[in-house]
């Protein structure tokens, strides 16, 4: 029986829009806690965005968007001229502890 | 290269979209000259007029004719969010 | 040209139908460089994919996307029937 | 007081499909045995079908499709390689006498 994949989970109430459609990301497993457990997927994600130069998480959950996630520890991507990062990673609790390159 | 019809096109979303990096949106390619296989009315007698010595027309062209929508993460001021990006992946082609 | 829009263009149908000797079926002529005005979501990505240097791949072309039915008089072995022909003729433009 | 154009009416029930279709002819105006009177154009139409050489009518009727009859009399007009000959006039009942060019 194999191990389901467990995530760090967090939507940001910023705007009653973006929260609506963030409670998306529940449908990809059961959620208690700060922690989901994934039914759909196997990656883990986290989604930051840059605020007076300090990146803030706007979302940690189990993947429902990216499809892939060749690395076990969560790398920062840059996105959208650096107004964005977001990290994709494979084991357990990995979308706690993003690693920023330089 | 082959009748008009549907190919597979990855394209980045990095500098649009916080997710996902990239995805297969499609593609049409290929002739809609005389005999058009995939063409409605409209393209027909355009194919017709200019087949008749009216060569300066615009001649019909393969494009999308269906499309799937895609799911993405977007951004505005506020932070990110799921959304829904209707008629982006094309699903279909035609002689347009 | 300008932008992608409509043009009137009459062509004759003698060759094709019984009636009428001509209509005026428009068609779709202009631009679907970036900055895209009439696209839709997978035209944007699109030109988004072409403008990052990817010049060989198909760009979004200025097509018919709305239609309207022109009645006509057909034939068949039979002899001459009205028939009412959809997407005959074009009403809107857009990039796809 | 403008006189309504009457036209020659007649259509051939060559079969159930092609006189079904061919009975919209009568939306353009009341017809009363080999006469219709019309409602919506000035322009009588012929249209004639090809058969072994010689002309045969196939309908005859007040106008619902050319939408212009700059002539007084019906004059032959060939479609699709000589196999119908159609005729359009402005007179009434000039539908009846088609006039065959060379």
């Amino acid at each position: 029986l194999q191990q389901k994949r467990r995530c760090f989970f967090q939507i940001t109430e910023s705007t009653e829009h973006n929260y609506r459609q963030n409670k998306k990301y529940t449908a990809a497993g059961s959620v208690s806690g700060s922690v989901q457990v994934c039914e759909t997927t196997d990656c883990c994600v986290g989604y930051y965005r840059i605020i007076n130069g300090t990146p803030k998480a706007d979302v940690l959950a189990c993947d429902r968007i990216e499809k892939s996630c060749p690395d076990e520890t969560c790398k920062a991507q840059p996105r959208i001229n650096n107004q964005f990062f977001t990290c994709m990673c494979s084991t357990d609790l990995c979308n706690g502890n993003i690693t920023w390159g330089k | 290269g082959g009748v008009c019809g549907l190919k597979a096109l990855t394209v980045s979303l990095t500098k649009l979209l916080v997710g996902p990096s990239s995805a297969n949106i499609n593609n049409c390619h290929g002739s809609c000259a005389f005999p058009l296989t995939n063409g409605n009315n409209h393209a027909i007698l355009l194919n017709s007029h200019i087949e008749s010595g009216n060569a300066d027309e615009r001649s019909p062209c393969c494009v999308p004719v269906a499309y799937e929508a895609l799911e993405v993460v977007d951004w505005n001021a506020d932070g990110t969010f799921i959304s829904i990006k209707p008629d982006a992946v094309a699903r279909e082609c035609g002689c347009r």
